[in-house]
């Protein structure tokens, strides 16, 4: 690595050692590498790798940060654990990683009815600690034990939360503690119960990409916790499987809180590892909620008559936890199971759907790859949230791929998934707009949406200091 | 650049002592032994140098055929070339003796610097490297305790040790020897895999005395042992505290600290 | 032929006689009486004439070599300028301190003149027609009687703390002072800098307690206990050679040769063997406590109090004992 | 040019590294994440990737190499990762990665830590880590009770046995632990078990092979593997669990009908096949701390719970994180050996949890656990709150 970069490391550590703690301060090689690293299978380069790494613990030291990154025209590039699967959180040039792992603290105030973290507090920690509470939290990604809260609320990310029973888990944030890119510090929302009508200026930050603000702290409403009941239904054909689920829509059913499915073949191998019987079709298993047990499990029955409509294998309430774990269980474990036993990469796109097309959603979706360039022959397992009309092709991509083929491959799923999402009118819900879906984002809203965002990033931040190359996608 | 470092393989005392039967020397055919401590640094301060700058480095050594260990260690650790000058087993040779042969060695090679550790573990009598100096005819420095500069082809700038805290900085023009203190760096590790390969692929240069035009014989030792001991444990003044446990020799200790009014 | 005078090398530094010198003259004071040899001292320096009358008041006769270039201790100049010395006075023995400058004097100048050098000696005799010096080996675990290879010039060097100076009282010794001219013979060596003692955060010599540790202290970690030892006695903690070459207490904690020289009222030296270099710096003090699992540790030849065993066996109850008398 | 072997070093670190997708699972569970400021190169993915890039972009040299070693010698190689890695992502051995990456550092000459060098001078020299001396490794036994170390067959070159207890190094020289092997034998003497130990014992290896040292490791493996043969024994009982895994997962050629056991499952079989009855039960709440090279790495955690139930009954109460979601004490890897910057010391964090559990004594069945255990009770300043006992102790007052 060049003696220049060195340099320059020193210099960002010495200036820098005004605003925030030495020992927050690093400039060491592989803190830095540490810090570039991305979810995709292929290496980053060296460009990537920060000049510094810097972990404030407040706002003021965040504010001092970007003061000093605009001063000196340096790129900052917001950090959590780096697991954002469009690769937003991945630096796209030399720059400084703001890593908010310190902004950690978390404080539950009953009394008021909301809790307050940092950024850098631990989705799964967070939840836990109200769940013990009794209190329900919407967000809940895979990777919520170890995705920070930051993250999640900058992509607003549903995952296995359908939205349309309990909202978009943005719908929870109260307001936040933003800084902005020229430093200053902004509060925005409210303490009190009725959310602000007119600008919320929460939502600009909130699902903002982290476009425009550092958030440094969040406050989330705390809702009561409900009372579960888990359904578990079988089709044979997945036409069928999609058609129940429109049912449930159409038919005004109470909409569960999740509801996962796994096709054939995806569920084959789940239900192999759990030691469950050979699935005769695809399987779908969902979590109705209600304030007693008995209103859940009436809700989830609901479901059910909608579902057996549609002549199922199976369609029954899982009163049995060991079943329901086996079953969760075995929607969790397939990409793992088959990364482990074929050595191949597993990549999955997101596929969201219409509530009309879903019939022929699903089957797209089940042939995501067929007759696309470099992955056309790759094999595919298809799952997802189909509560939520979404649904995730997993696509087994050759370790042994070189990095060149490894970046192709990820660039055609992204393509693909922006085609099929066009062709539905719909978007991702997980995983953020921009970034590798840079590029969907403009076919979906135009030059005028794109410009109009450009627009309002010029004008908080004016230098493109802030997060450089989320707005401009990366490949 | 030419970089030339003498070592000495000492015996690992960690027991009591054991005398070999005519009392003029420690025996140590059963101990484990080791490249002396100070020598162990001054081999690391070369290797630095090596790594800074192009140079070449050639370890010198005098002792018996197992001598070949610490020879191959210095080759592992990634010296260029080691030469045993080698002498029989348990033949006892002083300082001038080991300095007259280094010297023949490396007055006939290319050479730069000349590192010394400034004394052995055994004999501790910090000679051998300025007899070299001397005999080379080439400035010396001793107990060098951190290398500020080094010129190719010019001087080197060192700063060593004295007592109390007083410490000299000054150049010696080169080629010049400095005697290497310890803590002036931290010796690297050499890795048993690295040691056995290293004798699988590398050779030493092996040389005797007769080859290099000198006769044992007629070299004199100018300081040779009469008669070795095991000194009497403890001083005439001292007190032994003893006690059937820690605790009661703790106890005992502290009241007799008391006693004397130390405490 | 040689002459029968012993010569004896003043050291000095900063400015001052160092201690040693006046060890060495005591040393040489016996061997003169013991082998009926003159007395004379040498030393070499420049406008410290404060520094020679002092000698003068002790020392019959004094080389004093002056020069410029000998303001500072220098191997090549100190070795040249003494060796016409000695080879116009002949002297039978050459005296010198085992100190850093002397250990290379003594080595580089029998090298140059070819003479037997027996160094770092506790005591020197004569037996059947050569010299014999007393050296420690394996540092002080094995003693031994060496001789040299001839009887006539010997240079050998004292350890220093071995004699005690004790007041000869020659007054007005003859002071023999002569200007050299080094400007005509080309050195290879140049003097740059003395660099004086740092003062530390804390200065050990001023402490009435004081606890050492030596490499039995095995790792770091354990530095703490004795940290609690050292405060429980109101002492301060300090170390030999290895332990703070192993970056585990900082240099001004040292005691030894290269170290502080410490003189409390007492001194425990907790897992320290006792190389000279280390008792060098702390035999001074008035009583001395050696705490080693090591019987034959050199550490017991200095001690008033010895416990043989293990120093974690042995501090922890002694904290709580003072403890406990304290309070 | 570089020697081949360390090629393949690289090659190995290359291939398993390279499947790694960054899903930083691991990290979650990594006790470095309780300890430090939770700097991400302190995470599993972290270091392996810290290698992998090291070795890709050739920054192996100078301050890099130096900041690298830092960073591959604070992993405890407790496990944790492995066992994430396998449930939830792609089945990395990521503490066989981070074992390679030291031993790419050794033969680089930039590993170990500095501290670390004289425990590998000391195993070559003495057998020991801690520089004590070879043939004082018996010693302990002249500090337990007379009676019971009479009936110690120390056992000579050609001597052979039925149950080979391997005492290890931390149990015979640490003074504050010769009470385990102590209570050991008592409880091997009143089962009239027939046993011995080695009268020239070695260390088995662990700590050079966990500080990359592979050359030094192989000597002990094939030193003690031809003792063992010569003893005959059908089954080696391990008091320290890291000898206990470097017997049943390192060594090349281990003698395949040689039953290897820690003490905690002997016993715990004496007590299923009724030879050990518990006389005397306990009254106070104790808690278990899983050892994670008798857990999560080998998957022993009902053994000792066999003999605590036995023991305290309802005095025994588990901590929230216990089996294989325990905490490592710290002391693994080669952490034992030096100064470690930790924000919250695992130990404490450890001993903390025990407190939560309400336990009066915590038990473990480790000797590096044990001392770390009890530097955690002090340096959180709980030592009249709670102790810790090696399960050996409980025993021997129990039955």
């Amino acid at each position: 690595m060049c003696e220049a970069e060195n340099a320059k490391s020193e210099k960002i550590a010495k200036a820098l050692a005004d605003v925030l703690p030495e020992k927050f301060i690093s400039i060491n090689r592989y803190e830095r590498i540490a810090n570039a690293l991305h979810p995709f299978p292929f290496d980053i380069e060296k460009e990537q790798v920060p000049y510094a790494v810097v972990m404030p613990q407040s706002a003021e030291e965040v504010s001092g940060i970007m003061k000093y990154a605009n001063k000196e025209k340096i790129p900052i590039f917001v950090r959590g654990s780096g697991t954002q699967l469009a690769g937003s959180s991945r630096p796209h040039t030399h720059g400084i990683v703001l890593n908010v792992r310190n902004l950690n603290k978390f404080d539950i105030f009953e009394d008021y009815g909301f809790l307050e973290c940092g950024p850098g507090c631990v989705v799964a920690k967070v939840d836990d600690a109200v769940a013990k509470l009794g209190y329900f939290f919407p967000f809940h990604p895979g990777s919520r034990i170890i995705a920070n809260m930051g993250g999640v609320v900058s992509n607003n990310t549903s995952a296995h939360i359908v939205d349309a029973s309990v909202g978009k888990p943005n719908d929870y944030v109260m307001g936040l503690e933003v800084v902005l890119p020229n430093g200053d510090i902004l509060e925005t929302g409210t303490k009190g119960m009725r959310r602000p009508a007119g600008t919320d200026l929460t939502k600009f930050f909130a699902g903002g990409d982290g476009l425009l603000g550092v958030i440094t702290k969040i406050r989330i409403r705390l809702a009561p916790s409900f009372k579960r009941a888990r359904g578990f239904a079988m089709f044979k054909d997945l036409k069928a499987l999609a058609r129940g689920v429109q049912r449930v829509y159409l038919e005004k059913r109470p909409l569960p809180l999740m509801m996962e499915f796994m096709e054939k073949e995806a569920a084959k191998i789940g239900f192999d590892i759990k030691g469950l019987p050979e699935p005769k079709g695809s399987a779908i298993f969902f979590v109705s909620v209600g304030s007693s047990e008995e209103e859940a499990s009436a809700k989830l029955n609901q479901v059910l008559d909608s579902f057996k409509a549609e002549n199922p294998d199976a369609a029954y309430e899982v009163t049995d936890l060991d079943e329901w774990q086996n079953l969760w269980g075995a929607r969790e474990v397939i990409g793992s199971f088959l990364m482990q036993t074929t050595g191949y990469q597993w990549k999955a796109a997101e596929v969201v759907c219409n509530l009309k097309d879903l019939v022929v959603g699903i089957e797209t979706a089940k042939n995501f790859n067929v007759g696309v360039p470099i992955i056309g022959d790759l094999k595919l397992y298809l799952y997802g949230h189909i509560g939520a009309l979404s649904m995730h092709p997993g696509i087994l991509i050759p370790s042994d791929w070189d990095n060149e083929m490894q970046k192709k491959a990820n660039n055609e799923i992204f393509k693909r998934e922006a085609e099929l999402n066009l062709k539905f009118g719909s978007c991702g819900g997980e995983w953020g707009q921009f970034s590798m879906r840079k590029d969907f984002f403009v076919r979906r809203y135009g030059e005028v949406g794109y410009t109009l965002i450009k627009d309002i990033k010029k004008a908080v931040d004016p230098d493109n200091i802030l997060n450089p190359g989320i707005l401009e996608g990366y490949r | 650049m030419d970089v030339v470092v003498t070592i000495r393989q000492t015996g690992i005392l960690r027991g009591n002592p054991i005398l070999t039967a005519d009392e003029k020397s420690v025996d140590i055919t059963k101990l484990k032994r080791h490249i002396n401590e100070w020598d162990q640094y001054a081999l690391e301060e070369a290797l630095r140098i090596k790594e800074r700058k192009e140079a070449g480095i050639t370890v010198v050594s005098v002792g018996d055929k197992k001598t070949e260990d610490a020879i191959y260690y210095c080759l592992a650790a990634g010296v260029n070339e080691g030469i045993l000058i080698e002498t029989e087993p348990s033949k006892y040779l002083d300082s001038w003796q080991i300095a007259s042969l280094l010297a023949r060695v490396v007055s006939e090679r290319p050479y730069d610097l000349v590192f010394s550790g400034v004394q052995s573990e055994d004999e501790g009598c910090a000679e051998v490297g300025a007899i070299l100096a001397r005999m080379l005819d080439i400035p010396l420095s001793s107990t060098v305790i951190g290398i500020k500069s080094l010129i190719e082809g010019g001087t080197i700038e060192i700063q060593n040790e004295l007592e109390e805290g007083f410490y000299h900085i000054r150049t010696l023009e080169l080629p010049a020897l400095i005697t290497i203190q310890t803590g002036i760096n931290q010796p690297r590790y050499v890795s048993s895999l690295r040691l056995r390969n290293t004798k699988k692929k590398r050779k030493i240069t092996k040389v005797s005395p007769e080859s290099l035009g000198i006769n044992m014989m007629e070299l004199d030792c100018k300081k040779m042992p009469k008669r070795l001991f095991i000194p009497e444990f403890g001083s005439a003044k001292l007190e032994l505290i003893d006690g059937a446990s820690s605790n009661e020799k703790a106890n005992s200790l502290l009241g007799r600290l008391y006693d004397r009014g130390v405490l | 032929m040689t002459n029968e005078m012993i010569l004896t090398l003043i050291e000095h530094r900063n400015n001052e006689i160092r201690e040693v010198s006046w060890e060495l003259l005591a040393a040489a004071e016996n061997f003169c009486s013991q082998f009926s040899l003159a007395m004379a001292t040498v030393m070499l320096g420049h406008d410290c004439d404060s520094l020679i009358n002092e000698v003068a008041k002790r020392a019959s006769i004094l080389y004093y070599l002056e020069s410029e270039q000998l303001k500072y201790y220098s191997c090549d100049r100190y070795c040249y300028v003494l060796e016409s010395l000695i080879k116009k006075l002949e002297p039978r023995i050459i005296v010198l301190p085992h100190t850093i400058q002397g250990m290379e004097i003594g080595a580089y100048l029998a090298a140059g003149l070819k003479v037997p050098y027996l160094p770092d000696c506790l005591d020197l005799a004569f037996e059947s027609g050569s010299w014999q010096g007393i050296r420690e080996l394996y540092g002080g675990k094995v003693k031994g009687e060496f001789l040299s290879s001839s009887s006539d010039t010997l240079i050998i060097s004292l350890r220093p703390g071995t004699f005690d100076y004790f007041d000869a009282g020659n007054p007005e010794g003859e002071i023999l002072k002569e200007s050299i001219d080094l400007n005509t013979k080309k050195f290879m060596s140049r003097f740059i800098e003395l660099i004086q003692p740092q003062p530390g955060d804390v200065d050990i010599t001023k402490f009435d307690i004081v606890v050492g540790v030596g490499r039995g202290l095995g790792d770091k970690e354990k530095i703490g206990l004795f940290e609690q030892f050292a405060d429980a006695l109101g002492g301060t903690l300090a170390a030999s050679r290895p332990v703070v070459d192993m970056g585990w207490l900082p240099r001004e904690r040292q005691v030894g040769q290269s170290g502080k020289t410490v003189k409390p009222k007492l001194y425990i030296a907790c897992g320290i063997s006792g190389a000279s270099q280390h008792l060098i710096g702390m035999k001074g003090a008035k009583t001395i406590v050696g705490i080693n699992a090591d019987p034959n540790a050199p550490i017991f030849n200095v001690a008033d109090f010895g416990i043989v065993g293990d120093i974690f066996e042995v501090i922890p109850p002694m904290i709580e004992a003072i403890k406990s008398k304290t309070s | 040019m570089e020697e081949e072997y360390i090629e393949e070093i690289k090659q190995e670190i290359i291939e398993a590294t390279s499947k790694c997708r960054i899903c930083m699972s691991c990290y979650a569970d990594c006790p470095l994440q309780e300890s430090t400021r939770g700097y991400v190169t302190q995470g599993p993915t972290g270091i392996t990737k810290a290698i992998y890039y090291g070795i890709l972009w050739d920054t192996l040299a100078g301050k890099d190499a130096e900041e690298l070693r830092d960073i591959v010698y604070a992993c405890t190689t407790c496990g944790a990762c492995v066992a994430r890695c396998e449930k939830s992502a792609c089945g990395i051995k990521v503490v066989d990665v981070i074992e390679a990456g030291r031993k790419l550092l050794v033969e680089k000459m930039i590993g170990p830590l500095p501290d670390q060098i004289k425990v590998l001078e000391s195993l070559d020299q003495e057998g020991n880590p801690y520089d004590e001396l070879a043939d004082k490794r018996t010693k302990w036994l002249e500090s337990i009770d007379k009676e019971d170390a009479k009936q110690v067959k120390v056992l000579q070159d050609s001597d052979t046995v039925e149950n080979l207890l391997f005492v290890g190094c931390t149990s015979s020289y640490d003074r504050d632990l010769v009470n385990i092997p102590g209570s050991i034998v008592k409880a091997f003497n009143k089962l009239k078990i027939d046993y011995g130990i080695l009268n020239d014992e070695k260390c088995c290896g662990d700590p050079a092979l966990r500080l990359g040292e592979v050359g030094l490791f192989e000597d002990f493996s094939e030193q003690n593997t031809e003792r063992f043969k010569n003893v005959k024994a059908k089954r080696v009982i391990n008091i320290c669990p890291h000898g206990y895994h470097t017997f049943k997962n390192n060594y090349a050629d281990f003698p395949s009908d040689l039953e290897v056991m820690h003490y905690t499952e002997f016993l715990a079989q004496q007590i299923d096949v009724g030879t050990l009855t518990i006389k005397t039960k306990l009254n106070q709440k104790v808690t278990y701390h899983d050892p994670c090279y008798l857990g999560k790495r080998n998957n022993s955690y009902e053994a000792p719970r066999k003999i605590l139930n036995n023991i305290a009954g309802d005095n025994f109460v588990e901590m929230k994180r216990n089996r294989a979601d325990s905490l490592c004490c710290g002391g693994g890897g080669g952490r034992m050996f030096v100064e470690v910057e930790e924000v919250d010391r695992l130990s404490e964090t450890r001993v903390r949890h025990a407190l939560e559990a309400g336990a009066e004594i915590i038990v473990t069945a480790c000797p590096w656990c044990h001392i770390q255990l009890s530097d955690g009770i002090k340096t959180s300043g709980n030592e009249n709150k709670i102790i810790v006992k090696d399960m050996a102790h409980l025993l021997a007052d129990c039955i």
